[in-house]
C-alpha cells in the first residue's frame, strides 16, 4: 500500500544517485516540484527517462543530475530550445550527458513493455530513419507467423517513476484525468514510485477520463499543491504559458541558469512552493 | 511535438519586390485585393485548403496546428483532429499553445493516452493525413528534425529530435510538410533522416515496408511542391501571389525542377484571413 | 462516417457467410440481438471469435452458422456446459465445428495486435500447457535483446465484429462504460464493424469509465434496446441469471433447441425484440 | 471464467459415516459443536482461512469467489480481489453471479479492459494469489479444465477450456487450487495440462520459465494438501473435522502421501458459518 509522505521525504527516499529516474507527464501533469526537490537533494549521476524532456530536465540536467538522457523530444514546447540540454550535449557543460534517443512510438511502447513484465515491445518504427544508427536499443524482429521485419525496443524498467495527479485520498489511491500520457505505464513500468498530487482527499469522487492507480501499485505519496506549475493540472489550474517562455532567458546563460537555481531551488524551504 | 520545431523560425530573408514587404514583425506582407497578408498567412491559408472535409488529421503544434484548426473553420468543418497528447476529434475554439494543452481534452470527442494513439489509431493506417513541420527537408521529402552537422555525437546544433514524427510520416496515408523556405531548410540531403520521406526516390518506401504514401504535398511560404511521380523529387508546382520562380530558386537547396503546369496560389479570401486572424487573437 | 441503420440492415449488410465474424462483450454487454438476427438471416460457414463463447455462441452453433470457432472459454457462465457446443464437438451435429483453443491472455493480445496493426502479439503465456500441441496459432519467439523466450500469437483481424454498447449519438459515435471487456480491440481489429445500441441519443454526456468509439472508426450503428438479454447492459437493466439456467434446458436437447429457434428466432418480427 | 468448472459438481459419494449425514441437496453434512455444516462449507471456509489480510487476490467465480468474499468479511477486511472481467479491488457486497457481474464494477476501485488485467497486472507478477478451481487435478497440482479422454480431437467430455487459468498459474505469486475431490477429479497424470502446476515434479516451473511459486495449497472438500518439498507431489497435510485419512485416499488417483504432521481441520465458527451464509442468501 502507497505510503503517504512529504515530497522531501518521498525523494529521500525512493531517488538514489546512480538510478534510472522516469518522470512523465505529456504536456499536462509534469511533476516540476518533483524534479526541483530532487535538484534540491543534489542527487547525482541519474539516467533520467522520459518522452518529452523539457524544462523540467532541462532545469535537472542543468543542475548536473544527470549523466544519461532517454528520451523522443527535448524542447521547450511552443517556444524552441533546451539550452542547458543543449549545453550539456555540445558542451559537456556542467556534466557530459550521454543520450539515448528513440521515437515517441518506441519510447511508448518501451513503458507499456515495461508494465507488461515483457523484455521487449514490436512496433511498426523507425524503418529507414538514422535513429538505428545511432541508437543500440533499436533492433529487428520478425514475425514467426508472416515473416514480416518490424521494429523491437527493450522494456524500460526505471528504478523510480515520479509522476503527479490530480488528487490520492487517505489509503493512497491516486486518481487523474484530462490528459494521461503515459503515466500509468511509468509507474507500472518501474521497481519504486512517487506520486506527488494536488490535494489528499477522504473520497475519490469519479471523474469522466480518469485513471486510477490502486494504492498497491504506488510505493509513496506526496500532497504538492501546484507541483506541475508552470505545467498545468486539469481542474485545478492553468498552463503558465508565459513562464515557458521566460525559461527561454533564464535557461539560455549559464549564470542566469544559477541564479535561478540558487534563488528558487536552493534558497526556498520545500513548504514554500 | 517533433514537427514543432518548424515555428522556431530560422527566419528567411527574402529581397522586397514590388507590392511585397517587410512587416514589422520581420515577416513579408503581399498586398492584393486591397488585402496586406504576410507570407506565413498565406502558406497558413494554402495549408488549410489542401485540407479536406471528413479527414482524419494527425496535427503537430504550430504551423500545421494553425491550418488545420483554419480548415475546420472555413472548408472543412467535420475535419477529425488527432493529437498525439491523446485527443480524437478535438473541437478547440482558439489556436492550442502547446500540445498538450487543456483545450484539446476538453473538446474531444475521446481522450485516450498516449500508448493507444500510437498503437490503435496511427499504426493501422487509420489516419488520413499527417501534418508535418521541419527543420531540414530535402528534395526527396525526408525530415531532419534531430542534428544540423554531419556529427551526431558532436552537432553543429542539436534540435529536440523524433517526437512523433517518424511513424507519423511512415503511417498516415498521405504527409504534409509545411515549412518556411530557404536554402537552410531546403536541402540536397537531410543531415540525419528522422522522418522518412521518399527515401532516395522511388520505391523506396515499398523497400522500407513503409504503408502510407509520403509527402505528397510540401507547403512553403513561396508555393507548394509535389512529388514527381516518376521520380519522387519534390517538384515546383504552385506559386504564392507575388512570388517569382527564380526567388524559389533560390530559396531551394537543390537543382530546382519547375512543373510545366505551375500555377499560381488564389490570394488569400477576406473569410480566410479574417478567420485565421480571429483564431490567432483568440488566446 | 458510422452510418445508422436497422439491426437487419446491418447484419445484411455487414455480415456476409464465410465470414470470420467476432462478437465480444466479457459477460456485460453480449450482443444477443445481433447474433439471433444472424441465425435468422441463415447465415453459413462462418468462423466465429469470442473470448468467451457462452449462449450467443450455443445459439449461432446450434443453428449451424459456424464451422470454426477461436476462443479461450466456453460454458454457461454460472450454470455449465454449453450443450450445442459439446454437440457439434463431439457429434458433429448440425454440422461439423472445427475450434482452434488459445487462453484469454493470447485471445486478449491476439485483438490488440490486429486493433494495432501488427502481424502479432508477444505474452508469458502457454508455457508447459498441452495448448500449443493442438493450436498451431501459438509459436515460440525469441527476444533480440535479453534472449528470452516467450509465445506469440497472430493478430485477429475479423471481417467484421458485432458489439453491443449502451448508446451512440446521431453522428454515430459509441459510448460504453462499466465492464468494457476488449470490445474496443476487437472493433479497431476488424474491416467492419457493427454496433448495436440501447438507444440512439443526441449528446453524449459523459460518464465516467466510459469508451468512446468516434463514428469514423464504426461502419454502422443499429439501435437495438435490450439487445444484450440475457447479459446486461449497465444503468439499463441487469442480467437475467434465471435465463442462462433456463438455457440449460432449452440447449440441452436438439428438439428444444430446435422448438426455440423456430419460436424466438424464425418466427419472431425483427421489430418485435 | 475457466476455474468455473469446479462448480458442476462431478459430484462425489461418500459413504454415511457417524456424525455426518446427506443432507437435502445431496451434500454431505457433518455435525460438530451444535453446528450442521455442509463439505462444500467446510471448503470454503478452509479456503477462506488461507487468505491473508492485504493479499491481492486473483478470484475465479464459484468457489474460489465465494471463499474470497468470506475472507474479506471474517479476518482479511482489505484483501484485493481482482477479476479477470477488468476490476480491481472489488467490493461486492454479495456474491456476484458471474465473473462479470455488475456489483464487481459498481464496487471496484478501477475498472479496466481486459487486455489490461492480462498485460499490466496479471503477467507481471503484482497479484500475490491466485484462486483455481479444476475439473481434474493431478498430483502434481496440473489442472485440466479443456478435455476428458486421451484424444483432444474426440473427447469423452468437452470441457470449457482455459479461460485465464494458464497465465494465473503461471504469474500469481502463489496459486490455490479448490476443487470437490473424488477419484475422477483427483488423478495420477491429467488427461490435458490446461494450466500447470508443479510439471512433472520438482524444477519444472523454472525450466519452464513460470515465475510463480505455483499451487502451494489445495483445499477440497476433505482436506487440505501442500506440495511436498522435494518432490512438489501434493501430500494431505490437514483432514477437515468428521473426515478419516482412508477416505482421503479412496478420493484419490494416485498412491497418496500423508504429512508425518498431519492436522486437523479446525471446525468452523458460528461466526463464519453466519457470514457465509449471509453472503449465499444476499442474491
Amino acid at each position: 500500500m502507497a505510503e503517504i509522505v512529504s515530497l522531501a521525504e518521498g525523494v529521500g527516499r525512493l531517488v538514489h544517485d546512480g538510478d534510472v529516474v522516469a518522470m512523465e507527464g505529456f504536456t499536462h501533469l509534469i511533476p516540476h516540484a518533483a524534479g526541483q526537490e530532487i535538484i534540491r537533494q543534489r542527487r547525482k549521476d541519474l539516467t533520467l527517462v522520459r518522452m518529452t524532456p523539457d524544462i523540467v530536465y532541462d532545469q535537472l540536467i542543468g543542475a548536473g543530475c544527470a549523466r544519461k538522457l532517454i528520451f523522443s523530444w527535448g524542447g521547450n514546447p511552443g517556444v524552441g530550445s533546451l539550452h542547458r540540454f543543449r549545453d550539456a550535449v555540445q558542451n559537456e557543460w556542467p556534466v557530459p550527458l550521454e543520450i539515448e534517443e528513440h521515437s515517441h512510438a518506441g519510447m511508448a511502447n518501451r513503458y507499456v513493455a515495461g508494465a507488461s513484465g515483457l523484455p521487449f515491445a514490436v512496433l511498426r518504427g523507425y524503418s529507414g530513419t538514422d535513429l538505428p544508427k545511432h541508437t543500440d536499443t533499436i533492433k529487428q524482429i520478425t514475425c514467426p507467423f508472416t515473416g514480416e521485419q518490424l521494429a523491437a525496443v527493450p522494456a524500460l524498467n526505471p528504478d523510480v517513476s515520479v509522476i503527479h495527479a490530480q488528487r490520492a485520498d487517505r489509503a493512497g489511491n491516486v486518481q487523474m484525468w484530462g490528459l494521461v500520457g503515459v503515466q500509468k505505464e511509468a509507474v507500472l513500468a518501474a521497481k519504486r514510485s512517487l506520486v506527488t498530487v494536488e490535494e489528499v482527499v477522504d473520497e475519490l469522487e469519479p471523474v469522466p477520463g480518469q485513471v486510477i492507480l490502486p494504492s498497491w501499485a504506488v510505493t509513496c505519496v506526496a500532497e504538492a499543491p501546484h507541483g506541475a506549475h508552470p505545467s498545468y493540472a486539469q481542474g485545478y489550474y492553468d498552463r503558465d504559458n508565459a513562464y515557458y517562455e521566460e525559461w527561454d532567458s533564464i535557461g539560455r546563460k549559464r549564470d542566469s541558469f544559477e541564479d535561478w537555481l540558487r534563488e528558487k531551488v536552493f534558497d526556498m524551504e520545500v513548504t514554500d512552493k | 511535438m517533433g514537427f514543432h520545431w518548424a515555428e522556431e523560425g530560422l527566419v528567411r530573408g527574402l529581397a522586397p519586390r514590388e507590392g511585397v514587404r517587410h512587416g514589422g514583425d520581420g515577416q513579408v506582407s503581399t498586398t492584393t485585393d486591397a488585402q496586406t497578408y504576410t507570407s506565413d498567412e498565406m502558406m497558413s491559408i494554402a495549408a488549410a485548403r489542401a485540407l479536406g472535409a471528413g479527414q482524419r488529421c494527425f496535427v503537430g503544434i504550430g504551423l500545421p496546428s494553425t491550418a488545420a484548426n483554419l480548415a475546420r473553420r472555413t472548408h472543412a468543418h467535420d475535419l477529425v483532429l488527432i493529437y498525439e497528447s491523446g485527443t480524437l476529434g478535438s473541437k478547440p475554439d482558439r489556436l492550442p499553445a502547446s500540445i498538450g494543452d487543456g483545450i484539446l481534452a476538453e473538446t474531444a470527442d475521446a481522450v485516450i493516452g498516449v500508448p493507444e494513439v500510437f498503437n490503435y489509431w496511427l499504426q493501422p493506417g487509420r489516419i488520413d493525413v499527417g501534418f508535418l513541420g521541419a527543420a531540414q527537408l530535402d528534395k526527396f521529402g525526408n525530415i531532419n528534425t534531430t542534428v544540423i552537422g554531419d556529427d551526431y555525437a558532436n552537432p553543429k546544433v542539436r534540435l529536440p529530435g523524433a517526437g512523433g514524427a517518424p511513424e507519423i510520416a511512415a503511417s498516415c496515408r498521405e504527409v504534409y510538410v509545411v515549412v518556411r523556405q530557404s536554402k537552410r531548410s531546403f536541402v540536397d540531403k537531410v543531415d540525419f533522416v528522422t522522418s522518412v520521406g521518399h527515401g532516395s526516390g522511388k520505391g523506396d518506401r515499398e523497400r522500407l515496408g513503409l504503408p502510407g504514401a509520403g509527402p505528397t504535398l510540401v507547403i512553403t511560404d513561396l508555393g507548394i511542391f509535389r512529388p514527381d511521380p516518376e521520380t519522387c523529387e519534390l517538384v515546383l508546382s504552385q506559386v504564392h501571389p507575388g512570388v517569382e520562380v527564380e526567388q524559389v530558386r533560390e530559396a531551394t537547396g537543390w537543382d530546382l525542377t519547375v512543373s510545366p503546369e505551375l500555377s499560381r496560389t488564389d490570394s488569400p479570401s477576406e473569410t480566410e484571413l479574417a478567420t485565421l486572424r480571429a483564431l490567432k487573437e483568440a488566446k
